[in-house]
């Protein structure tokens, strides 16, 4: 096939759509001939990382999926779980951390839209957003500037979408100059029995595209290369897209609509490698083909070729098959929602991708290869080597207790996150009953009793000193965090941020943390049902530390029994459930007070979890615990502050005991107040939980033995200060 | 109460206002679609809600301001029927001329989700008659541009007729620029038409009003608007 | 045929962000910034060669929905 | 000395408020609108009279922080 004012295809051109010559011997096995320069574009964008997966699939089968509450797990746009009443909870994270980078604003707004979409593609109205973000050094020239972006698109696209963001994470190392990650998760309602999917069916259906036009957006680098062959060469095109979420909301609502008026058999939304990827997913899904006419494509700039079609990553666009009988209707309520609607195809039954364009056949393709035969890599990995356990003896110390407090709060790790959050609408909907600051937000469902808990959680440093109880880490805290708001942990979303997958050690972590989350999964009873991979985040030659970002999904049966870590009053019982062995490597306190980021990370005995935190959900769901606060970054005291800080109220202490009790990460470990500390106690000697009675609540100052006091209201100031003040001197995007 | 919410593109918290509505008065409100001409017949208040408007693209509330059923709300007021305008809606009476001056960019530059104290200024007026004289409630916010802003003249003339009814305030109902998140002149958080019959403001009271979630504080101004209108019926 | 309306604040009119980036340049070490206001342009493109009706539309345009004539000033030029 | 930096969006990049502007003069009943782009303008006033100096510090200024240049152009005028 050749085909006018296309380039030939020549192997520079190859090389430039980042295929390997093996790669390419592979397409013309498959295709038995050249292929031209559309469809060349079209297998280098299936074929890419982000799409195929090739170098982490291997790896991601492990991983437990099923449950018998999962409806739905990895796979399609999103994953689904089932709540009861009908009722299901359908979410996704995604990270969109090249283009933050490179656009700070525009990279997160689209980042959320991106993962809005595949919510709502599924028949779920969007009810929350969590993002977790991960930035360099704070001293490092970039990094304020890229807070500051990546924070307001963040809020700009969910507060003008119209969607809560309730939590996340946000940390700052070093290792993250110049690879910032901005992970968006969405979490969407839907009716259980009216979730859509990707696959087409039956011959001859019309396939429509809608939303917004189609833009030179987001093409890539190869692409760019070869611009001069283009109508317009005018100028060099830029790769960032543009959110814009007020077209999205609009999308939104329509997509809704058409679909409670039961218009749709499958439908797919255009993010990477928009009308490629969506149009061969849905007939390939279907065993189907898809014969597309781009001639009918609603463009936004003139001149558009086939391949800058194909490859466009335009926003705010989906693709759907209808039923032919309500396609006036389906078209009228897009028109009424002011969105493009265009017939651009119709399914057939050959199994062949084929597009049209200006009289000529561009691409002839067999569909189901173009996903199913894309390469998959099992590539070299080696094992990250064990680090050494630090013992606590051999850590100085110094300053006292109550300083290094007052100090670790006032960290960039540890310090508050309000001045992110509170960019961020997160009381719309009027459903928001835990706002951002706590363990996991909750979120109730419609009327209620129920709710759902969130909450993202990773902690990078524990999973470069190893991968594998890293990995578990992560998930384990998530579980943790929902547990200590009384949510029944159900399933997660995984985004598994690494660096360049070709260089064995970077695969010797991608393979350990998967290991260790899977493992955690299982032993936890919490599948995987939704994810997303982004691997080369490397900047000459250093990869970022590697980051499974976990976002977790929990149930509660009835909102009013839950708990929030805020003391609620003087003299209850402060308890801590679980062991400590007063475990500093890796710790915040060994690293931002010793200045020794070093050391075996805290182990995770995920039968102790699991026991501890069962205990905990019943105290919180049997009403016996008044307050209750996990224990992760930080350590003990520093979660006994938050409790304090969080309601004003202090504490007396009468435990007598050194830096390792009170800033060790040791792991399962829980504070509970309680007004019977004494039915408490006994509980957890049933259940074979250690617990042990700290203090008690009151006053204004939190008082340790040997300690001066420390006053809570000036121990806030010092923990809200950090980051405005940081932020202060951002200069604001004009 | 016959509410109607005026539905614009981009509007996003008509549906936290229906259910307000409905949870304070028992009554479903009509949802307006912003291409109307005419509102449905008896409706004795018109909500415009929060959200962005046509993504508030050009200046905050603009678009919205020129749509058709504006008009229909211009003579809705006119007549003296009573129009709420929150957030976005109070951006939206603003650029409609139904309501003197200006909402701003905030003075921090920043987008700002927390609750906030407010100040009512009198009680004797259909949008505060749930609540005391001075008393101080406490409603969330959620905007980037609610910096209200106006000339000296139209500011005294507001001030001289009683026609600010919500100002920001510390907890203990102080006027303090700590509490004024935004900037707003003469902290400035709710202010009524000439008439007295259109209320403009830029915190959320719908999304406090139910003891499950939180605070309860923002009732007051839907259930003293519902015992207005079942009197005045 | 192009056109442009440029919609900038009336003098007198507080610009916080006018402010901001004034603060910004200066702490950039931009030499000698004594003010710096915001405004807006729209870049219009118009069916038809009528250079003076064009005019006369985007006179409308601006006063309608462009500008907001209580805070802003507009300029409409038709560039042919 | 004053001066006016102009901020376009590049060609070809997605301008939501543009849209946004063009439908609704289209709706206000503005005749002949075909498009409609949204730029910035900085009216700047500086100290001193060195017209050169001025121009390369507005075009660091726009290229620092004035204009976005992965997606914006900009044009600086010193106009003394
Ligand atoms: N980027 C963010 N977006 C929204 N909320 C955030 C963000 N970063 C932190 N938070 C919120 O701040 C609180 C503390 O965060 P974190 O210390 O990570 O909690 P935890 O240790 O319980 O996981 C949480 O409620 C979290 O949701
Ligand atoms: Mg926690």
């Amino acid at each position: 096939m050749a085909i006018r004012n296309e380039p030939t295809v020549t192997p520079q051109l190859v090389a430039e759509h980042g295929l390997k010559p093996d790669e390419y011997e592979r397409i013309l096995a498959l295709i038995g001939r050249t292929p031209t320069f559309t469809e060349l574009g079209i297998f280098s964008a299936m074929w890419n990382e982000h799409c195929s997966y090739k170098s982490s699939k291997v790896h991601l089968r492990g991983l437990p999926i099923s449950a018998p509450w999962v409806i739905q797990g990895p796979g399609e746009n999103a994953g689904v779980i089932d709540i009861g009443d009908g009722l299901a909870v359908v979410f996704k994270m995604e990270s969109h951390n090249h283009p933050s980078y490179i656009e700070p604003y525009q990279g997160a707004t689209t980042g959320v839209g991106g993962i809005l979409r595949d919510v709502f593609t599924m028949g779920a109205r969007p009810i929350a957003c969590l993002d977790a973000l991960s930035f360099g050094d704070p001293k490092h020239p970039k990094t304020r500037q890229l807070v500051a972006g990546v924070v307001a698109g963040v809020g700009g696209y969910g507060n003008s979408f119209g969607v809560p963001t309730v939590g996340g994470q946000m940390r700052f190392h070093p290792r993250y100059n110049g690879n910032n990650l901005v992970n968006a998760m969405a979490v969407g309602l839907a009716e259980a029995d009216k979730i859509f999917y990707a696959a087409a069916s039956g011959v001859g259906m019309p396939i429509v595209y809608l939303g917004s036009k189609t833009g030179r957006d987001g093409i890539h680098g190869a692409t760019m290369a070869s611009a001069e062959f283009g109508a317009d060469a005018e100028e060099k095109r830029p790769t960032v897209q543009v959110g814009d979420p007020f077209s999205e909301k609009l999308l939104l609502e329509a997509c809704l609509e058409i679909m409670e008026k039961d218009c749709v058999i499958a439908i797919q939304d255009m993010g990477a490698a928009g009308l490629t990827c969506s149009a061969v997913e849905m007939g390939a899904k279907g065993d189907l083909g898809v014969d597309l006419d781009l001639d009918a494509v609603p463009c936004r700039e003139t001149g558009m070729s086939a391949y800058e079609m194909m490859l466009s990553e335009s926003q705010e666009r989906m693709l759907m098959v209808l039923k032919p009988e309500k396609e006036q209707e389906a078209a009228a309520i897009f028109r009424k929602w002011g969105l493009d609607f265009a017939i651009v195809g119709r399914t057939t039954p050959t199994q062949r991708f084929i597009v049209r364009h200006g009289g000529d056949v561009m691409v002839d393709l067999p569909i189901k290869e173009l996903g199913d035969e894309a390469p998959v890599y099992n590539r070299p990995f080696v094992e990250t080597p064990k680090r050494a356990v630090i013992d606590a003896k051999d850590v100085k110390h110094p300053m006292a207790v109550a300083d290094a407090l007052e100090t670790l709060l006032a960290t960039p790790e540890l310090c508050s996150k309000r001045w992110v959050w509170e960019q961020y609408d997160h009381v719309i909907g009027g459903n928001t009953v835990q706002r951002p600051g706590g363990d996991a937000a909750v979120v109730r469902v419609q009327d209620g009793p129920k709710a759902l808990a969130l909450t993202a959680d990773v902690t990078p440093r524990y999973c470069e000193a190893d991968p594998y109880e890293g990995g578990k880490q992560a998930v384990a805290e998530a579980w943790r965090n929902i547990t200590a708001v009384g949510g029944r942990p159900l399933a997660i979303t995984d985004n598994l941020n690494f660096g360049n997958p070709e260089k064995p050690e970077i695969m010797g972590q991608f393979v350990g943390c998967i290991r260790g989350i899977g493992e955690a999964c299982k032993a936890l009873d919490f599948p995987v049902v939704s994810g997303n991979v982004s691997l080369y985040n490397e900047t000459n030659g250093r990869g970022i530390l590697p980051t499974p970002t976990i976002g977790g999904v929990g149930l509660l049966d009835d909102f009013t029994r839950s708990a929030t870590l805020a003391f609620k009053t003087g003299g209850e019982a402060i308890l801590l459930i679980g062991d400590t062995a007063g475990w500093l490597g890796q710790s915040v306190y060994l690293r931002d007070i010793g200045g020794r980021e070093e050391g075996a990370p805290p182990p995770v005995d995920l039968a102790v979890e699991k026991r501890n935190g069962d205990l905990v959900r019943s105290l919180i769901v049997d009403g016996q615990a008044t307050a209750v606060h996990d224990l992760s970054d930080g350590g003990l005291l520093v979660a006994l502050a938050e409790m304090a800080m969080a309601s004003g109220i202090g504490a007396t202490l009468d435990a007598t005991e050194d830096h390792a009790f009170w800033f060790g990460e040791d792991q399962a470990r829980y504070l509970v107040t309680t007004r019977d500390a004494d039915a408490v106690t006994a509980r957890a000697k049933a259940a074979g939980v250690p617990v042990r009675r700290l203090g008690v609540t009151g006053g204004a100052v939190l008082t340790l033995p040997g300690e001066r006091p420390i006053l809570i209201t000036k121990l806030r100031d010092r923990h809200e200060a950090w980051l405005p003040a940081y932020m202060a001197d951002a200069i604001v995007g004009a | 109460m016959k509410a109607a919410i005026l539905v614009f593109p981009g509007i996003n918290r008509e549906r936290d206002m229906a259910r307000t509505l409905k949870l304070v008065s028992g009554r479903d409100p009509a949802m307006v679609w912003h291409a109307e001409t005419a509102l449905p017949a008896g409706t004795d208040l018109v909500v415009i809600p929060g959200g962005f408007s046509y993504g508030d693209y050009l200046r905050c509330g603009a678009i919205a301001a020129r749509a058709p059923v504006m008009d229909a709300v211009r003579a809705h007021a006119a007549k003296g029927g009573l129009v709420l305008g929150v957030c976005n809606g109070f951006q939206i009476l603003c650029e409609s001329g139904l309501l003197p001056g200006l909402l701003m960019r905030n003075a921090g530059l920043k987008f700002i989700c927390r609750d906030v104290y407010l100040r009512v200024e009198r009680a004797d007026t259909p949008f505060t008659a749930g609540y005391k004289k001075n008393q101080v409630i406490r409603v969330p916010v959620a905007h980037g541009e609610g910096n209200y802003i106006a000339d000296g003249e139209t500011i005294a003339k507001l001030e001289g007729e009683g026609r600010v009814l919500y100002r920001y305030a510390s907890p203990d109902g102080m006027i303090d620029p700590d509490w004024n998140h935004n900037g707003a002149m003469n902290a400035i958080a709710g202010i009524v038409s000439e008439r007295g019959n259109v209320l403009g403001m830029m915190p959320h009271p719908e999304n406090h009003v139910d003891a499950a979630i939180g605070p309860t504080d923002g009732r007051g101004l839907f259930a003293g608007l519902n015992d207005h209108l079942a009197k005045a019926a | 045929m192009k056109a442009r309306v440029t919609v900038t604040l009336k003098s007198g009119v507080l610009d916080p962000q006018g402010k901001a980036i004034e603060g910004a340049l200066r702490s950039l070490g931009v030499d000698g910034v004594t003010s710096v206001r915001q405004g807006k342009v729209f870049d219009i493109e118009l069916a038809g060669g009528d250079k003076a009706g064009a005019e006369a539309a985007l006179k409308q345009a601006a006063e309608k929905l462009l500008a907001n004539m209580v805070i802003e000033n507009y300029r409409v030029e038709v560039l042919g």
